[in-house]
Formats: C-alpha cells, sequence, structure tokens
C-alpha cells in the first residue's frame, strides 16, 4: 500500500517538476492568431458582427468567443475560411444576416445640408466635406458598411449596389449542363 | 533552315487555311460609319480628343495615350464625330466600352503626315512616333509595340518574328507576308535596331511553303543579313510567342518572366509592316488585314478600316443566310460577337461567320475520368485535369499552387477533352476570381490602414480635449482665484463712478490671455507627445488624404463630363 | 454566349471505355475455350446488375441518365469485377459484389470521374471477406480432363445451388494454380515437384495462363490505340517481375519463376485493365511507374508471404488510397520553369 | 534484427493501430480534413507514443513490478497525460497555427485510445524494452501513414460530387471503412 503511494507521489512528482520547467521554457506571449484572423476579414469595420470592427471580432474568434457566421460582407467565403483557419466547421449565415450585393454610399448632394454627422459615422474616413458645406464620398474607398445611414438626419445617403462593367466583369462558373435533370 | 526544337504537346486542329488563301487582299469600301472602340490595346484606355460634331481627318488622333502603359486611336477615314458614347465591343463580358463613331465624309482625306529616316532618328524618337501612330502587337496581344521596342537592363540576343499563325482559319498574316514582305523586313530591321538585337528568326509554320518563299526572297533580295526564315512544324499553339521562342531558340521563358530577361523579344509579321508604314511614311495603325471566312461565299483577307462594322465586312464577303453568329479570332482562342455591328479593332485578325453546321454547338459535359489526354497536349506542361478539378470546387488557392497562371488559355486542352469539359472556361473563370479577390485584398488592406489612423485620430482627439479640459480647469481654478481676489476690491468701489467698460475690458482681456495661453499650451504639447512612427504615420495619411482628395475631384470630374 | 474553342475533337468516355472492352474480348474468348461458356453467365449477370444499380443511384442523385448509362463505365466495371471471381460463383455473390461495388464505391463518392478506389476492385475485395469458400471453387479446365458440368447443370449449380446427384463442388471446380502452389508449398513440397502437378502448364496454370495471354494481347491493343500508356503495365510487370526474380533466384525450391507469376491470377488482367483505370491511377508520368513499381512488389508479397491467394486486388486498393499525396508529390515542373536545363 | 524490421512491418502495415485495430478513432476523423494539420498530428502522436510506450516500460519493468501490477494503467495514464502536456507546449510555442487547428485533439491525445492502447498491448506482448520503443513508433508511424493517407484522399474528396448528405463526415467514414477493408489484404503478412 505504501509502495502503492509512494510509487504515485513519485511519479506525480517528476512529472510535475517536468511540466513547471517547460511551462517556463516554451511560454507564449501574444497570441498571433489573431493577426491571422484579422487578414481573412474583409475589413468593412461596419459591426454587423456585433463587435467594434473587425480587429474586435478577430479577436473575439481567436479566444473562441464568437461564432465565425457573423461576418456577412465576409460572405459564405469568408466563413469557409474562417472555419479553414480556425479548423472548425462551416455553419452557414444565421437568420437575417445575409450578404447583401456589395454596394458603395452615395450622397444626394442637393439635399445634404452639411451637418457632418456622416463623416464622424464613417469608420474608414471615406466621406469628405465640411461643416455646411455638402458632403460627397470617395466611391474607391468606401466599404459599403452602411453606417453613416442611420446618423443622416435628412436621409440623403443611400446604398449603389456596384454595377458590373467591363472594367469589373468577371467570367462565371461555367454551367455543366449535365448537372440538370431530363 | 529547319527548326531544331519542339514544345511539349500541341494539337492538330483541321486547318481551313486554302479557303482565304485563294485570291490577294482586297480593299473593303468605304463603310457607312466606323465604330472606333478606344480601348484597343493592353493597358489604359486612350482619352478621347474630339468632341461630337467635330470633323476629323483621316489619320488624325482621336484618343490619346493616358499612362505609359497606353496608346493612341485614330481615325480610320475623314468625317464628322457623331458620337462618343458606350457601344458593345468584340470582349468576352459582351459589355459596352467607350467607343468614338465617325461618319465618313467620303474624301478619305488625309491629314498632313510624312516620314522620318529611322537611322537618323534618336531611338526614344522613334519609340515615341510608334506610340503616337498607334502601333500595337497585331498577333491578338495588342500590347503596346513602343513598350516592346525596349530593353535597357537586358541584353537582347535574338529578336523573333512570329509568322507562325498556327490557329485554324486565320491567314492575314500569310497573306501579308506572301504580298508585302519587304515591308515587314524593313519594319522589322528598325524594332531589332530598337532592341539592340543580334539577328531576327522569322518562324513560319511549314504549312505556308508560298510565304516562307516570298519572305526568303525578301531577305535575299532586301540584303538582310541577320535575318533568318526558319520553317517550324505545322502544330497548334506554335504562334503563342513563347512556344515559338522556344521552337526558334529551345529558351522556355516562364509565366511572369519578361522574354527580354532571357534575351529574346518577338513581334508579330504585322506588327513589323504597321511599324514600317508608321516610322517610314508617317501614317499610324488605320487598317489591317483581316480574315473574313467560314459559312461565307468568298473567303477572303480584307484590308479593312478600324472601326468598320462587322455586318458591312462580312456582306462584302456574301455572308450566307444561315449564318447565326460571328467569332473573332480563330476558333481556338477566338471571342463570340455580341452583335454584328461592333467595329473591327486591332486585335481582329479574322472574322469566322458561323452556323450551326459549321460549329456545332457543344456536346454536354461528362465528368471528368482524368485520362490526361489534356495533359499530353498541354503547351504549357501544366495538369490540366488537376487545375479543373480544383477551380470547380472553387479551390483557387490550390490552383494556384498548380500553376494556374501559366495557363495561356490556348484551348487544347478543351479541343481534346473526350468528356467535352470546358476546360479553359473554368481556368478563366478561376483566374477572374482569384484577381477579384487580390483587388479585394488590397481594399480590406486600404480600408484597414484608414481605420486603423481613424482609431488613432480619434483617440489623439479625445487626449487633446481631455489636456484642454484640464487646461481649462486649471485655468478656471487660477482664474477664480484671481476673480476672488480682484472682485473683493472691486466690488467695493462698483459705486456710481465706477466705469463698468473698464470691468468688462478686463475680464475680456483675461479671457483672451486664457485661450492664448491654452492654445500656446495646448498645441505643442499634442504633437510632441507622438512617437516619430506616429509622426510618419500622420504625414502618409495626410498625404493620402490629398490623393483621395484629388481622385474625389477627378472622380466628380469624370461624372459630370 | 458560347466560349472558345469552337472546335472539339470527336472522342468521347463512352469510346474509350468501349475500346477497353473490346480488348477484353480475347481473353474472354479463350476463358470460353478453356473453360466453357459458364462465364458468360457471370458476366450478362454482372452487367444487368452494374446497369441496374448505375440507374438507379443515378435516379437517386438526380442526376440525368442517359449520358451516364451510354459512357459505358458501369459496364465495364462489371466485366472485369465478372472476370475477377470464380464463374461458378452463386448469382447472389455476383449481384452483390457488382452492386456494391457500383453503388458505394462509385456513387457515394460522386459516381464516374470521383470515385476514389477501383469499383471492381473493391467488389472484389468485398467478395473474398465476405465469401472465402465461395471464392476458391475455380473451374478445371477441360483439359484436364475430369468430371464436367453441362452447361445447364452449371447454369442450375449457380441459380439455384443446385449439383446432379453424387457430384460435390469440390469434385467439379479447383483451387486456383496460386492457390494450389501456397497450400502445396506448406505442406513441404518444393517448386519443382509442384509445377510437375496436372494442373500446371507451360508457365503457370494450365488454361489460365492462355487467358492471361489474351489479356496481354488486349492490353497491346490498347496500348497501340493509346487508350492506355506504357508507364503502369510496365513498371507493374517489371516490378513484379524483379521482385519475383529475386527471390527465385535466392531460393528456387521454394520460389517459383518471376513468369509464373506474369502468367497467374490476376497479373496481366491488372496490368494492362484495372490499374490502368484512368480515374483511380496517379495522373504524372512519374506517379504512374511509382504507383504500379508499389503496386507490383505488394502483389508479390501477398501472393508469397500474405493470407490471400491473389494480391492484385489488395495490392491495387492500397495504392488507389496513396494516389492523391502521389499525384501531389510528382507534379512535373511546367513550361519555363524547369531550371537547370538553360 | 529482422525480428524489430518485422515488429515495424506489422505494426505499420499488418496490425495497423488505426485501420486493423480500430483504436485512435477520433483524431484519425477529427483533424484529417487537411493534410499538413493531419502530418502534425502525426508528428505529435508519434513524439507522444514513442516516449510514452518508452516510459511506460520502465515504470511497468522498474518502478511497479508483479507486485503492483494493478497500478499499471493508472500510472501510464498519468504518464502520457504528462507526456501531452509537454508535447502540447512545445507545439504551442513552436507552432501556433498548427496548435490553433489541432484544437482540442492535441490535449485528447491523452485519452486517444492508441496511445494507452499500445503500452498496454507491450505489457501483454511481454516486449523487452527496445521492442516495447519500436511497437510504439511503429505504431505511431502506422497511425501517420493512415492519417497523411486519408488526409490526401479528403482533400481530393472536397472537389469530388459527393451525394448532398454524403458529403463531409459520412463519406469519410466510408473511406475509412473501405481503407479498413484494403488493410485486410495484409493480414497473414507478418504473424
Amino acid at each position: 500500500m505504501i509502495a502503492a503511494l509512494l510509487v504515485m507521489i513519485g511519479i506525480a512528482v517528476f512529472l510535475g517538476a517536468v511540466l513547471g520547467f517547460s511551462a517556463i521554457k516554451f511560454k507564449v506571449q501574444g497570441n498571433p492568431l489573431v493577426e491571422k484572423i484579422d487578414a481573412v476579414l474583409p475589413q468593412t469595420q461596419c459591426g454587423q458582427c456585433g463587435f467594434p470592427g473587425c480587429k474586435p471580432y478577430a479577436e473575439a474568434l481567436a479566444k473562441g468567443e464568437a461564432d465565425i457566421n457573423k461576418c456577412p460582407p465576409g460572405g459564405e467565403e469568408g466563413i469557409h475560411k474562417l472555419a479553414d483557419l480556425l479548423g472548425k466547421e462551416f455553419i452557414p449565415f444565421g437568420e437575417g444576416a445575409p450578404p447583401k450585393a456589395k454596394s458603395v454610399a452615395f450622397i444626394d448632394e442637393s439635399t445634404c445640408i452639411g451637418c457632418t454627422l456622416c463623416i464622424q459615422a464613417c469608420p474608414v474616413d471615406a466621406i469628405v466635406g465640411a461643416a455646411k458645406q455638402m458632403h460627397t464620398i470617395i466611391a474607391s474607398e468606401c466599404t459599403g458598411c452602411e453606417l453613416c445611414l442611420a446618423p443622416c438626419p435628412v436621409d440623403c445617403i443611400s446604398m449603389l449596389p456596384i454595377a458590373e462593367d467591363i472594367t469589373n466583369w468577371k467570367w462565371r462558373y461555367p454551367v455543366f449542363p449535365i448537372q440538370a435533370t431530363i | 533552315m529547319k527548326a531544331a526544337f519542339k514544345f511539349h504537346g500541341g494539337v492538330h486542329p483541321p486547318t481551313h487555311k486554302t479557303e482565304s488563301t485563294r485570291t490577294p487582299i482586297a480593299q473593303t469600301a468605304l463603310p457607312s460609319k466606323l465604330v472606333i472602340p478606344l480601348h484597343q490595346h493592353v493597358g489604359a484606355r486612350a482619352k478621347p480628343v474630339v468632341q461630337v460634331g467635330e470633323h476629323v481627318l483621316k489619320g488624325q488622333m482621336i484618343g490619346k495615350p493616358e499612362g505609359r502603359l497606353s496608346n493612341a486611336v485614330h481615325a480610320s477615314t475623314s468625317g464628322t464625330v457623331s458620337a462618343i458614347d458606350l457601344q458593345l465591343v468584340a470582349h468576352h463580358s459582351g459589355q459596352p466600352d467607350l467607343c468614338v463613331t465617325i461618319v465618313p465624309d467620303g474624301r478619305d482625306e488625309w491629314i498632313a503626315h510624312t516620314g522620318v529616316d529611322y537611322k537618323q532618328t534618336a531611338h526614344t524618337e522613334l519609340r515615341h512616333l510608334l506610340r503616337q501612330a498607334g502601333v500595337v502587337g497585331l498577333g491578338g496581344a495588342v500590347f503596346p509595340s513602343d513598350l516592346k521596342a525596349y530593353s535597357n537592363k537586358h541584353k537582347i540576343k535574338t529578336m523573333v518574328l512570329n509568322g507562325a499563325e498556327c490557329e485554324p482559319y486565320i491567314t492575314c498574316d500569310d497573306m501579308l507576308m506572301r504580298e508585302r514582305p519587304a515591308d515587314i523586313l524593313r519594319g522589322a530591321e528598325v524594332l531589332r535596331e530598337l532592341l539592340y538585337a543580334e539577328e531576327i528568326l522569322i518562324g513560319i509554320e511549314d504549312n505556308k511553303p508560298e510565304a516562307i518563299a516570298a519572305m526568303r526572297q525578301a531577305v535575299i533580295d532586301g540584303k538582310h543579313e541577320h535575318m533568318t526564315v526558319v520553317a517550324v512544324p505545322t502544330v497548334y499553339p506554335s504562334g503563342g510567342a513563347k512556344q515559338l521562342m522556344r521552337i526558334l531558340t529551345g529558351i522556355e521563358v516562364a509565366a511572369g518572366v519578361r522574354s527580354t530577361e532571357k534575351g529574346l523579344q518577338c513581334f508579330n509579321v504585322a506588327t513589323a509592316y504597321s511599324a514600317w508604314r508608321a516610322i517610314a511614311h508617317g501614317e499610324p495603325l488605320l487598317s489591317r488585314i483581316v480574315t473574313v471566312t467560314g459559312n461565307v461565299a468568298h473567303a477572303q483577307n480584307f484590308e479593312v478600316l478600324l472601326g468598320t462594322p462587322v455586318d458591312e465586312l462580312m456582306a462584302q464577303a456574301g455572308s450566307r443566310p444561315d449564318t447565326d453568329k460571328h467569332i473573332m479570332g480563330g476558333p481556338m482562342m477566338g471571342v463570340q460577337l455580341p452583335s454584328a455591328t461592333v467595329g473591327i479593332t486591332k486585335a481582329a485578325n479574322c472574322i469566322i461567320a458561323s452556323s450551326p453546321a459549321l460549329f456545332p454547338p457543344p456536346k454536354p459535359a461528362l465528368p471528368c475520368i482524368r485520362c490526361t489526354r489534356c495533359a499530353e497536349v498541354c503547351p504549357a506542361e501544366l495538369q490540366p485535369q488537376d487545375l479543373y478539378w480544383f477551380a470547380k470546387a472553387n479551390n483557387f488557392g490550390k490552383a494556384q499552387e498548380f500553376h494556374l497562371f501559366d495557363c495561356i488559355e490556348c484551348g487544347a486542352c478543351t479541343y481534346v477533352c473526350p468528356s467535352n469539359i470546358p476546360l479553359v472556361n473554368y481556368y478563366r473563370y478561376a483566374k477572374s476570381e482569384i484577381w477579384a479577390r487580390e483587388q479585394e485584398a488590397q481594399a480590406a488592406e486600404l480600408a484597414r490602414e484608414r481605420h486603423e489612423f481613424r482609431q488613432l485620430r480619434i483617440e489623439r482627439e479625445k487626449q487633446e480635449k481631455a489636456e484642454k479640459l484640464a487646461q481649462k480647469e486649471k485655468a478656471a481654478a487660477v482664474a477664480k482665484a484671481a476673480s476672488d481676489a480682484v472682485q473683493m476690491p472691486t466690488a467695493t468701489p462698483l459705486g456710481p463712478n465706477a466705469d463698468p467698460d473698464d470691468a468688462m475690458q478686463l475680464r475680456i482681456d483675461a479671457a483672451l490671455a486664457r485661450a492664448k495661453e491654452q492654445a500656446s499650451a495646448a498645441h505643442p504639447k499634442n504633437t510632441e507627445t507622438l512617437t516619430p512612427q506616429q509622426h510618419a504615420e500622420i504625414a502618409e495619411a495626410d498625404a493620402r488624404r490629398a490623393k483621395a482628395h484629388e481622385m474625389a475631384l477627378s472622380d466628380a470630374e469624370q461624372k459630370s463630363e | 454566349m458560347w466560349i472558345s474553342p469552337f472546335i472539339t475533337k470527336s472522342n468521347s468516355v463512352g469510346e474509350i471505355m468501349f475500346k477497353v472492352m473490346l480488348a477484353l474480348i480475347p481473353g474472354i474468348a479463350l476463358y470460353v475455350w478453356y473453360f466453357g461458356p459458364a462465364i458468360l453467365v457471370s458476366l450478362t449477370l454482372a452487367s444487368l446488375t452494374a446497369l441496374a444499380t448505375e440507374a438507379a443511384m443515378l435516379k437517386l442523385r438526380e442526376r440525368p441518365l442517359k449520358p451516364f448509362l451510354s459512357d459505358n463505365s458501369a459496364l465495364l466495371t462489371a466485366w472485369l469485377l465478372a472476370l475477377s471471381i470464380p464463374p461458378l460463383a452463386p448469382w447472389w455473390m455476383v449481384v452483390v459484389g457488382t452492386a456494391f461495388a457500383i453503388a458505394v464505391s462509385k456513387h457515394l463518392y460522386g459516381g464516374l470521374g470521383n470515385n476514389t478506389f477501383n469499383p471492381a476492385m473493391i467488389g472484389y475485395a468485398v467478395l473474398i471477406i465476405s465469401f472465402p469458400v465461395h471464392m476458391t471453387h475455380w473451374l478445371t479446365p477441360h483439359a484436364l480432363g475430369g468430371i464436367e458440368l453441362s452447361f445447364a447443370e452449371q447454369l442450375s449449380y449457380i441459380f439455384k445451388g443446385v449439383l446432379p446427384n453424387g457430384l460435390t463442388l469440390d469434385a467439379v471446380t479447383m483451387a486456383t494454380p496460386l492457390d494450389t502452389l501456397k497450400t502445396q508449398l506448406h505442406l513441404g513440397l518444393s517448386v519443382h515437384d509442384i509445377s510437375d502437378m496436372p494442373i500446371y502448364g507451360h508457365l503457370a496454370g494450365k488454361g489460365s495462363e492462355m487467358v492471361a495471354l489474351g489479356f496481354a494481347i488486349g492490353g497491346v491493343y490498347l496500348l497501340l490505340n493509346r487508350i492506355i500508356t506504357w508507364h503502369l503495365p510496365l513498371a507493374y510487370l517489371g516490378a513484379l517481375f524483379a521482385t519475383a526474380g529475386i527471390f527465385h533466384l535466392v531460393d528456387p525450391t521454394h520460389y517459383v519463376t518471376p513468369l509464373f507469376h506474369w502468367f497467374s491470377g490476376a497479373a496481366m488482367l491488372g496490368a494492362f485493365f484495372i490499374l490502368t483505370d484512368p480515374v483511380t491511377s496517379p495522373t504524372t508520368a512519374k506517379g504512374k511507374i511509382i504507383f504500379a513499381v508499389g503496386a507490383g512488389v505488394l502483389t508479390y508479397l501477398i501472393r508469397a508471404f500474405g493470407g490471400f491467394p491473389d494480391g492484385m486486388a489488395f495490392a491495387t486498393l492500397f495504392m488507389n488510397i496513396c494516389v492523391p499525396l502521389i499525384d501531389a508529390w510528382t507534379q512535373p515542373k511546367v513550361f519555363g520553369k524547369k531550371g537547370g536545363k538553360q | 534484427m529482422t525480428e524489430y524490421i518485422l515488429i515495424l512491418v506489422s505494426t505499420v502495415f499488418v496490425n495497423n493501430i488505426v485501420m486493423v485495430k480500430i483504436l485512435g478513432l477520433c483524431p484519425f476523423m477529427g483533424v484529417s480534413k487537411k493534410l499538413e494539420v493531419a502530418v502534425g498530428m502525426g508528428a505529435a502522436t508519434t513524439f507522444v507514443l514513442t516516449l510514452g510506450s518508452g516510459s511506460s516500460y520502465l515504470i511497468q519493468h522498474y518502478l511497479l513490478g508483479p507486485d503492483l501490477a494493478y497500478l499499471t494503467t493508472l500510472s501510464f495514464i498519468v504518464v502520457i497525460a504528462g507526456i501531452v502536456q509537454f508535447t502540447e507546449m512545445v507545439v504551442h510555442k513552436t507552432s501556433p497555427a498548427l496548435y490553433q487547428v489541432l484544437g482540442i485533439y492535441l490535449p485528447l491525445i491523452t485519452t486517444n485510445c492508441a496511445v494507452l492502447g499500445i503500452p498496454l498491448l507491450n505489457v501483454q506482448a511481454k516486449h523487452d524494452f527496445m521492442e516495447s520503443l519500436l511497437f510504439g513508433f511503429g505504431g505511431a508511424l502506422g497511425f501517420t501513414l493512415v492519417m497523411v493517407l486519408f488526409a490526401g484522399i479528403r482533400e481530393r474528396l472536397d472537389g469530388a460530387d459527393v451525394p448532398g448528405i454524403f458529403k463531409g463526415s459520412s463519406i469519410a467514414m466510408v473511406t475509412a471503412g473501405l481503407m479498413s477493408l484494403t488493410f485486410m489484404g495484409f493480414s497473414g503478412l507478418v504473424k
């Protein structure tokens, strides 16, 4: 009985020592995963995930505190990428969060009163203008996050879907006629 | 001389070339209008420099090159500009692009033009002339020739003149070589001079014996010492620039590598011809030889003014009634035209009238059985079955790993596929998705930077505000103490003889002093506390903002136009 | 919009599969000549089952029937499976094996072109593991002059399991030459003694060696028609020959000649028809050689030391498992990136 | 020497721990979706298993002996848990991405039946130290081999037109079954 106890205690003490030593030796600082997740996110900074921006969402994901299907701008593909990166199963978007067509905000300059509220709301400084002067959107930098829509007191901002033209046209997925049933 | 090397793979589709080589190159009648796209070359679209209603002369520039990688566009005949708007063009997308429409006045009146003696002219000037004359690669790639006829870092040993013309049906280069070999060689000589190349190898497929003979004779007649005409075996795609370089020199130029790095450069025979016209005669690129073939009564080559609507061209060749669509280019890599009204462009080497009998619609595709017939014929030595597998599953990362971007889209794999899978189509799809994704990633990167900067700015402003507040409170406390001290005496003498204005003035002065003090205290502190890195970031952001502002302005400008 | 290329060479999957089936005909003819027509029954049975299963699975998966039924791939699977099991196998074995092959190893993976394992070999493996006894009763060749069943009697056995009065199954069948070899070696006989037994002919089993030759002839037809490349058959037969040769040289009393291995069991059928299934073999030249060499060595090891008389099926299946990795690791260098050459 | 080789061949192919003994299925199914991850898992398991079977031999032989044989399972579990913890720290430090992807499966090596199974089989087969070590190493090699092969197949299956209800784990299970069928072909190669 005593021998058994001694043996088990001996093993425990030895392993404890080894683990204690390696805990110091192999200490990990910070979480490099956050950067990787952040690189996958679309950086619209729209907050639709419930976090104030993409980075906080990435941090929450890294800690395992958020689901991977909370980013509508990233689309289903974004979820696939996150699933791959985090070794999780793909989950489809929950209710009320289907991704929309990519669009940019547009300010109707005749109604704009120059209140600057939208400028303050824009997470990427894509709106230029000053107080009492009408504002305009830098289309190339607008992420389509829609955060400027709510603050506008005169509802002069609308989202315009990006139309296809010869410069941004893409090849379609080839149709595979055989898959249709006869 | 026979070609010494071979490239891997290749196919032998029926050539159908004899139909259109029976009669010499014909001139077309002046069309009723010209629809000239402003984007006929690789690079930025030319900027229109004419107005609607303006009268233009033949050879007058109507679109000027914008940026380094761009090229000029000219009026192919004299007439009136009737529109500058979006018109359908020969593009896979079927989307419209900016075109200049000219109604000819029938006089075909030239703008003043003269050639130069290339031996007496500086190279930079020659290149400028090529650019202003709108000379681009006429083999189909339409890359601006002035940029290709230049190599500063690498020494060019061999210039390849491409007369292989491997695609079925197309005979425009064949006929040009038969009829105008002397000017082709003169043009090639100019290009060789520009490149300081030691030799010119002219590759012509051995199914064009007349062209080979004509070119050989012209080499002798013109006493071109550095030139050798090489008969290359007829196999598609021997006319691909990199494939032809391999055949002629044995050197392989990988995708993403410039051939100049390996001491090679390649021009099409028609490009050399138009370069000669531009340099020696001052004639911009206004017309090209177009093979009109397929479902027509008289298959033939025409010298066609750029912008000529395809239907007017087809009428001259006797288009048959069961023609259902038109293909620009060959049957292997051509583009189906979205409409027969599109104008002939610099890339249009051939127009094939198609009928269901001539090109039956594709059979339904079966799954890939990995038979590797595609890998056997792939001139880029890829594994098309794997690329297909990954592209089909939207696994773009893997597709790139398997060298998707080395694919030259020659169509050989699709041609041999027993399952009738539109393989090339999958690769194009995958490529354009990857490009779009890269752009998105760049946009996201930009957005991230801007967002981070904004966070930083807000943080700074908060800090500033807090400091200001603290300052204010401090000042208020001081002022209060002071006023307490002052008020006591002033309060009592505030009798009838006291001047109320004095007290007012005093207060205003105090406030001003306070404000001054605050301003001088707050401002330097704000920037002092920042690290040099933050300074740099701010400066960068300011620059970026200035640029953004500029862009927004030019955007707005464009919109207003 | 229709996208280039606008022309295609006229060939089709169905045509390729048909040519492969055509190449099986000499072997089948010799089979009938030496062993009687019972094989035709199992061929028919397997074909019908394969078509029915294929149609049912296509229906379930909501895929069109016509293009897939006419691609001949199910028929080819059926033929290969029927040729690798005893002709006197009861009808339900053929049906179970074929149905399993088509339904599980082909259609669960997505049908034609998507399967990881060779369906015919999966069918064979399932049968030999589930019904080992039935899989050992092979027909005796006519040349041995033993008791032979008439065609009607064979039919009655296949479908009803009834043998003529006074006959046992063992009396009218025998083990395969490979199986006999293994058993006799275990009993302590030398290779020399065993080869003198009446069931052995010039190189291997009487009759079966000629059938193997028939398959080899069909294989040459496939090579000439460029349906298959030389890599797989040559590397497989080479590896089998080399491994068997080494053992034979070291100890000829316990290890038979390499030629015996070539002309026994499924070696020839495998080399030209089973390994060469494009869907389940590697696509690169280097990969094909690795694949076939692996299969050849494994076939020999299982034959000489393993628990099963023939190793072809398991060797193929094991190498099938390795195909994705072989493919990934043998990617050839692409145009212009070969390095060193220039 | 031949004996050692036979042990290796036997553990890798003939008595493959996953395919024939059907041990360690949890990580086999769980982390075989990607090749690199499978390799990582294989390496981690190889490390744990080799170390585990070596040290468990030492414990069994020198510490426990016949008197304390009833402590075998208990002490083995403790030792393996310790080694796994150690491995986890090393992986976390050296390859954070692998650590993240292996996720719960890394600490779960502790409860991987293969890892406990092999030391126990060692005791049962009365292997000496070298044999125990090789048995552990070979078993782990066999595990890694099938993990890698399986991951290769699963990566390829991503692009296959697998019927909807069989997508994902179901077809992986079917594949595992067919692989197991294949490994039955090796039976009898080594006694």
